[in-house]
């Protein structure tokens, strides 16, 4: 086994440079290493600039996506071994504007979230006097897996529709919708309908399912958005048939 | 105007951001294997259609009478048509197996409040297709 | 210099400051309120708490008994009258985030779950799965999305409390992506920015817990309180420090030292049996496990690792069947985190910091003696913790005085005058230090990760588990010269974009700030009590030490230490017992 | 709701179509255009296969494997059109000529089979 690894870290910063480029560090190669680490170790002993986000190491905070030869992934969840003998090549997460070397701009997913109305909406609101809602194992089970969604943001570095349209609202967004529509507490799907049943919401998607693939917390926002399809034609058909009803 | 972008140094306002934004080349679906996969898994659409077009034919053959529904056969035994139609098999398979496999995701089954398990509603599927293949086989080859 | 103006400012966007700040909205929907945080909110730390928050919900249980175990739990250091609103308060708390759509575990009838846990006498933890804050922290963000009076400062660096009149009137941030630095005035400031396990080598802190609110609200004037008081965890992994849950030894797992023995027999914690017993050995108190560690290791019984000395956790003989059915986190963690699969290896382990029972002082409603600072989560110290937090006591206080705060914030900014002038030249001189200090500096030679790697080894060394007149007096003169040398301090990077270095050096002296704090409490406090055990010192000292450390900040970089005394209610001092001796009591 | 937005429709078609072509187009590939003109199977006769298709069920079948499959195309050959080659801004053009012929083999398929001999 090699003492060392050689990462190629994508370096870019608009103060400086026209466009990204390629910067070559060798670092310790260790068993239990995850590519953060080996980030950490450039940023702490060979280069104080190197910038990327980090925070928990530990999975769940969702700061550290990052394209890992090619593939979107947590660099703290990710082993240097299996790259062994390298070169190491670490990118921005793709599709997202580029900050500075390793950071890229989400602010497009955090308006979008916010479009979609992420909150449980009611008629009218129960009081907290009368307890909890109930809410049986299975219900909680159909919404569950939506709500595991870290906001780490691989799947949208996943996903080519996203890439070649950018108002493409995008798989956590729409799994985090279909999170609380699916919630046996929320009444708001009509609400968030005509935000999801548009072109640059669920029609957009066509199903690559790269976005299922590479997420981290098995959130598997493809099906989500199939599912979400389904309801909306039924919702369609139905619509038809009783042109008087709800909707 | 840019001038100084010749020399390599970009013009750059203080307390401004700067994003460097990349363009998604033409040719995105090549760079990934998984990504060529899902342009062949779309581009089996055509195959789909290709067939319908021959079966549209050979209907208008069958309704031609004797004459043409044999010229109609012999046109079909062309290598050309014989090669088409051994590829477009391939890309009708390729549907075949890619939506089995996808539909789960799509089409949730449960069973006294319990997810079905997407493989077992995909080897119900392959199941039931076999099934169809088989009566549709046994139809065509009279009964 | 660009300014902006609001009514409420909140620094931190964890559980405690989301909660203050949907708080305000609902107290007064007129005011508005801002956000800072140096990350988006949902990448706080809050995030990754993994057990659960205690309220009393169940038939059986009593807001009396959550009380007691908490202030026992505590060794008598919290105050009663906090202890009662916290343990009343929280179920309400809890219930509304479940009305804000939180997905608690269920009972089969549909009905909250909870499960058991350490120090708790009754069943009354809330938990969603294993992920408990990160779906707290997630509902409490996706909640706050709808409230259309919320500015958010996403990923703005909060350097300096701006403090005119005897009022805090706003704060000076950095703009991480722009490198901009600016004015944001309020009539009033709460602080979340949560606790400091970054002062210290080893710890299951994120890396953006680094004190910062402390050290603001210290250097603007507020006093500290109880900083000496630092949770160890036992079963850290070492250096991730990601936690190894207490679950894993409850369900049988073995402590070993490096001869394979299970040497917590050795400290008057019971005999070894096969199955785990409760109260014995591998399932004793977590402060007497990681002082078990520590004397283990002197007697040179542990293993050497390549980042420090660590002991076994043992899960190999519970089989394939209960690890991957009762303990599936613990070996992804394992697995994913360490290359490790504790099924086959022995899962090295150390007692890691964990939590900060001190922080800023506050009353009741969140408020800071400083007018218009109030403060709310792990950075304040209100106190309902005392000496020794209990495992899941921690998410409810973030709601119940985060909610607290907000609407004491809400009530004081509505009869405020809008901030006057003087603070913005404060705004101007900062910027201009910011610039002279970092981004403009020749010379300097300290490299930032060396002086933190220096600071958090003192740290541990003499501020651990076992504290020492004499190591604590050797850490005091150890942190000054570093502070003397972080003077010295000299960037990579001088851009405006991103500057995480910028940000690293901030960080850093604010830990320094607070690793001070911590050893002067420490230093001044001669009894052994919780967390905060002195060998020169072992017994517990009610007479003189039924009272909070309050530490004061002074130009000359000497603070003064003052004692406030203990407000009990109800539960006059006890002992706390354990191992055999808890048996007989509850026998009796 | 003000317009009702065509885009479900067109992909419950889509999807139905999907269904039809996944079950049924292998097996009738693999015979007809592959199987017979080999001479791998015996193929029906003229008469059995005129016989067999003059019943009015099957010219519902057959209407059906036609039809529903070519909007199953229509949808994605213009998704690929889209995405593959970029050209989402000739989006009104793309969608006249998926969907146009579709409806045009629509026409056909109904037209042979309900004038079928
Ligand atoms: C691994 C682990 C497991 C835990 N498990 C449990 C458990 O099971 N039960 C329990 O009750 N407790 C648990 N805890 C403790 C509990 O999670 C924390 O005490 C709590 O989440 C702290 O929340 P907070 O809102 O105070 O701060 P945080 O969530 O840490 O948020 C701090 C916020 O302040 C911001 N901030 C900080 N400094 C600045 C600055 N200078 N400028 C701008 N913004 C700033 C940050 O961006 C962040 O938004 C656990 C802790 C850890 C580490
Ligand atoms: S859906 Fe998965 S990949 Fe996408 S942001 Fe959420 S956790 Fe990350
Ligand atoms: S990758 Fe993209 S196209 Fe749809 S299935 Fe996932 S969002
Ligand atoms: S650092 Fe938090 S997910 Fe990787």
């Amino acid at each position: 086994m090699a003492e060392t690894i050689v990462l190629e870290a994508a370096r870019y910063s608009p103060e400086h440079h026209l466009e990204p480029t390629f910067q070559n560090y060798e670092v310790p190669f260790r068993k239990d290493w995850v590519v953060l680490d080996a980030l950490n170790y450039i940023k702490d002993k060979v280069d104080g600039s190197l910038t990327f986000r980090w925070s928990c190491r530990m999975g769940v905070c969702g700061s550290c996506g990052m394209m890992v030869n090619g593939e979107p992934q947590l660099t703290c969840a990710t082993f240097l071994a299996p790259y062994a003998p390298g070169p190491v090549r670490v990118e921005p997460l793709r599709y997202f504007p580029v900050v500075r070397d390793l950071v890229v701009e989400i602010t497009d997913f955090m308006v979008k979230l916010q479009k979609v109305k992420p909150w449980v909406i009611r008629k009218d609101e129960k009081p907290l006097s009368e307890g909890e809602f109930l809410q049986t194992p299975q219900e909680l089970d159909t919404y569950k897996q939506f709500s595991m969604c870290i906001n780490c943001m691989l799947c949208y570095a996943a996903c080519p529709v996203y890439g070649l349209d950018p108002m493409f609202i995008g798989p956590a967004a729409i799994a985090l919708a279909q999170r609380y529509n699916l919630d046996s507490r929320d009444q708001g799907s009509k609400q968030r309908f005509d935000i999801l049943a548009q072109h640059e919401g669920i029609w957009g998607c066509t199903f690559v399912g790269e976005c299922t693939k590479v997420c981290p917390k098995n959130v598997d926002p493809a099906g989500a958005i199939q599912q979400y399809k389904l309801t909306a034609a039924k919702e369609w058909f139905k619509s038809l048939l009783v042109p008087w009803g709800s909707r | 105007m840019r001038s100084n972008e010749l020399n390599g140094t970009p013009r750059h306002t203080p307390y401004h951001p700067k994003w460097y934004r990349t363009r998604v080349s033409t040719y995105w679906w090549l760079h990934q294997w998984s990504y060529l996969k899902f342009v062949l898994r779309e581009l089996s659409s055509i195959f789909v259609a290709f067939f319908v077009l021959i079966t549209l034919l050979q209907i208008r053959a069958l309704s031609q009478g004797p004459q043409a529904y044999a010229e109609f056969q012999n046109w079909l035994r062309k290598p050309l048509l014989i090669t088409l139609n051994a590829v477009s098999f391939f890309f009708v398979l390729f549907h075949t197996l890619t939506w089995f496999n996808l539909a789960p995701r799509a089409l949730v089954v449960r069973v006294r409040g319990r997810r079905v398990p997407d493989t077992l509603i995909a080897a119900t599927n392959y199941i039931a297709w076999l099934a169809i293949s088989g009566i549709v086989a046994w139809l065509l080859l009279g009964g | 210099m660009d300014i902006s103006a609001h009514d409420v400012l909140l620094v931190g966007g964890g559980g405690a400051g989301l909660r203050a700040a949907i708080a305000v909205c609902e107290v007064n929907p007129k005011l508005s309120v801002a956000v800072i945080s140096k990350v988006y909110p949902m990448r706080s730390h809050t995030v990754s708490a993994e057990g659960g928050a205690a309220a009393v919900v169940k038939p059986g249980d009593s807001l009396d008994d959550h009380a007691y175990d908490t202030i026992s739990g505590g060794d008598w250091l919290c105050d009663q009258d906090a202890v009662e609103i916290f343990v009343k308060e929280a179920p309400e708390e809890m219930l509304r985030l479940e009305h804000w759509g939180c997905p608690w575990s269920r009972d089969p009838d549909g009905h909250i779950a909870v499960r058991a846990f350490g120090g708790m006498k009754k069943m009354r933890t809330w938990f969603a799965a294993d992920k408990t804050g990160f779906h707290m922290l997630h509902t409490l963000f996706q909640t706050s999305l709808k409230y259309t009076t919320i500015t958010r400062y996403d990923e703005w660096f909060v350097t300096k409390l701006l403090v005119d009149d005897g009022r805090v009137q706003g704060v000076v941030a950095i703009e991480l992506m722009s490198g901009k630095i600016q004015a944001i005035t309020a009539k009033a400031v709460i602080l979340c920015t949560g606790g400091c396990g970054r002062v210290f080598r080893f710890t299951t802190n994120a890396n953006i817990k680094n004190g910062d609110g402390m050290a603001l609200a210290y250097r603007a004037g507020a006093p500290l309180k109880d900083m000496e008081f630092v949770q160890y965890h036992p079963t850290g992994l070492p250096f991730t420090g990601i936690l190894i849950t207490e679950a894993a030894r409850s369900e049988g797992g073995y402590l070993l030292n490096k001869d394979g023995y299970r040497y917590l027999q050795d400290y008057n914690l019971g005999r070894p049996q096969p199955k785990p017993v409760l109260l014995s050995m591998e399932l004793g108190p977590r402060d007497r496990l990681s002082q078990a560690f520590v004397k283990e290791t002197e007697k040179g019984r542990t293993i050497k690792g390549p980042y420090g000395d660590v002991v076994h956790l043992d899960l190999r003989h519970l089989g394939e069947k209960i690890v991957n059915t009762k303990l599936p986190f613990v070996r992804e963690l394992c697995l994913k985190y360490e290359n490790i699969d504790p099924l086959k290896e022995l899962i090295p382990v150390r007692p890691v910091v964990h939590y900060m029972m001190g922080g800023v002082h506050t009353d009741l409603n969140g408020a800071t003696p400083l007018q218009g600072l109030y403060a709310a989560g792990e950075v304040a110290c209100v106190s309902i913790n005392g000496a020794n937090r209990l495992g899941s006591n921690s998410l409810p206080e973030l709601l119940v005085f985060g909610a607290r705060a907000g609407s004491a914030a809400a009530a004081f900014a509505a009869e405020q005058k809008a901030p006057a002038t003087p603070v913005l030249a404060q705004a101007m001189d900062e910027k201009r230090r910011l610039e002279e200090e970092y981004l403009r500096k020749t010379g300097g030679r300290e490299h930032i990760a060396t002086l933190r790697g220096e600071m958090q080894k003192d740290m541990e060394e003499s501020a651990g588990i076992y504290r020492t007149g004499s190591s604590l007096a050797e850490a005091a003169g150890k942190l000054r010269q570093l502070q003397e040398r972080f003077a010295n301090v000299v960037l990579d990077d001088r851009g405006h974009t991103f500057n995480t270095e910028l940000l690293a050096a901030l960080e850093l002296s604010f830990m320094l700030d607070v690793a001070v704090a911590i050893v002067q409490c420490a230093l001044h406090r001669t009894e052994s009590r919780g967390a905060h055990q002195r060998t020169d010192f072992p017994k517990r000292d009610d007479e003189k030490f039924l009272a909070h450390s309050l530490l004061f900040w002074k130009e000359d970089g000497k603070p003064r230490v003052d004692y406030l005394p203990v407000r009990i209610t109800r539960w006059p001092p006890g002992e706390r017992v354990y191992g055999e001796r808890a048996a007989e009591a509850s026998a009796r | 709701m003000a317009k009702k937005p065509i885009e479900p429709f067109l992909w419950a078609l889509f999807s139905v179509g999907g269904v039809v072509a996944a079950f049924l187009i292998p097996i009738h590939l693999f015979l007809s255009d592959l199987a017979f003109p080999l001479g791998w199977l015996k193929a029906p006769g003229y008469e059995s296969a005129l016989a067999l298709v003059r019943h009015p069920v099957s010219r519902i079948y057959l209407f059906v494997l036609c039809s529903l499959p070519l909007f199953h195309w229509a949808h994605r050959f213009r998704y690929t059109l889209y995405d593959g080659l970029q050209i989402k801004h000739l989006n009104e053009l793309i969608n006249v000529l998926c969907y146009g012929a579709a409806v045009l083999g629509t026409a056909v398929a109904g037209y042979l089979l309900w004038n079928f001999p």
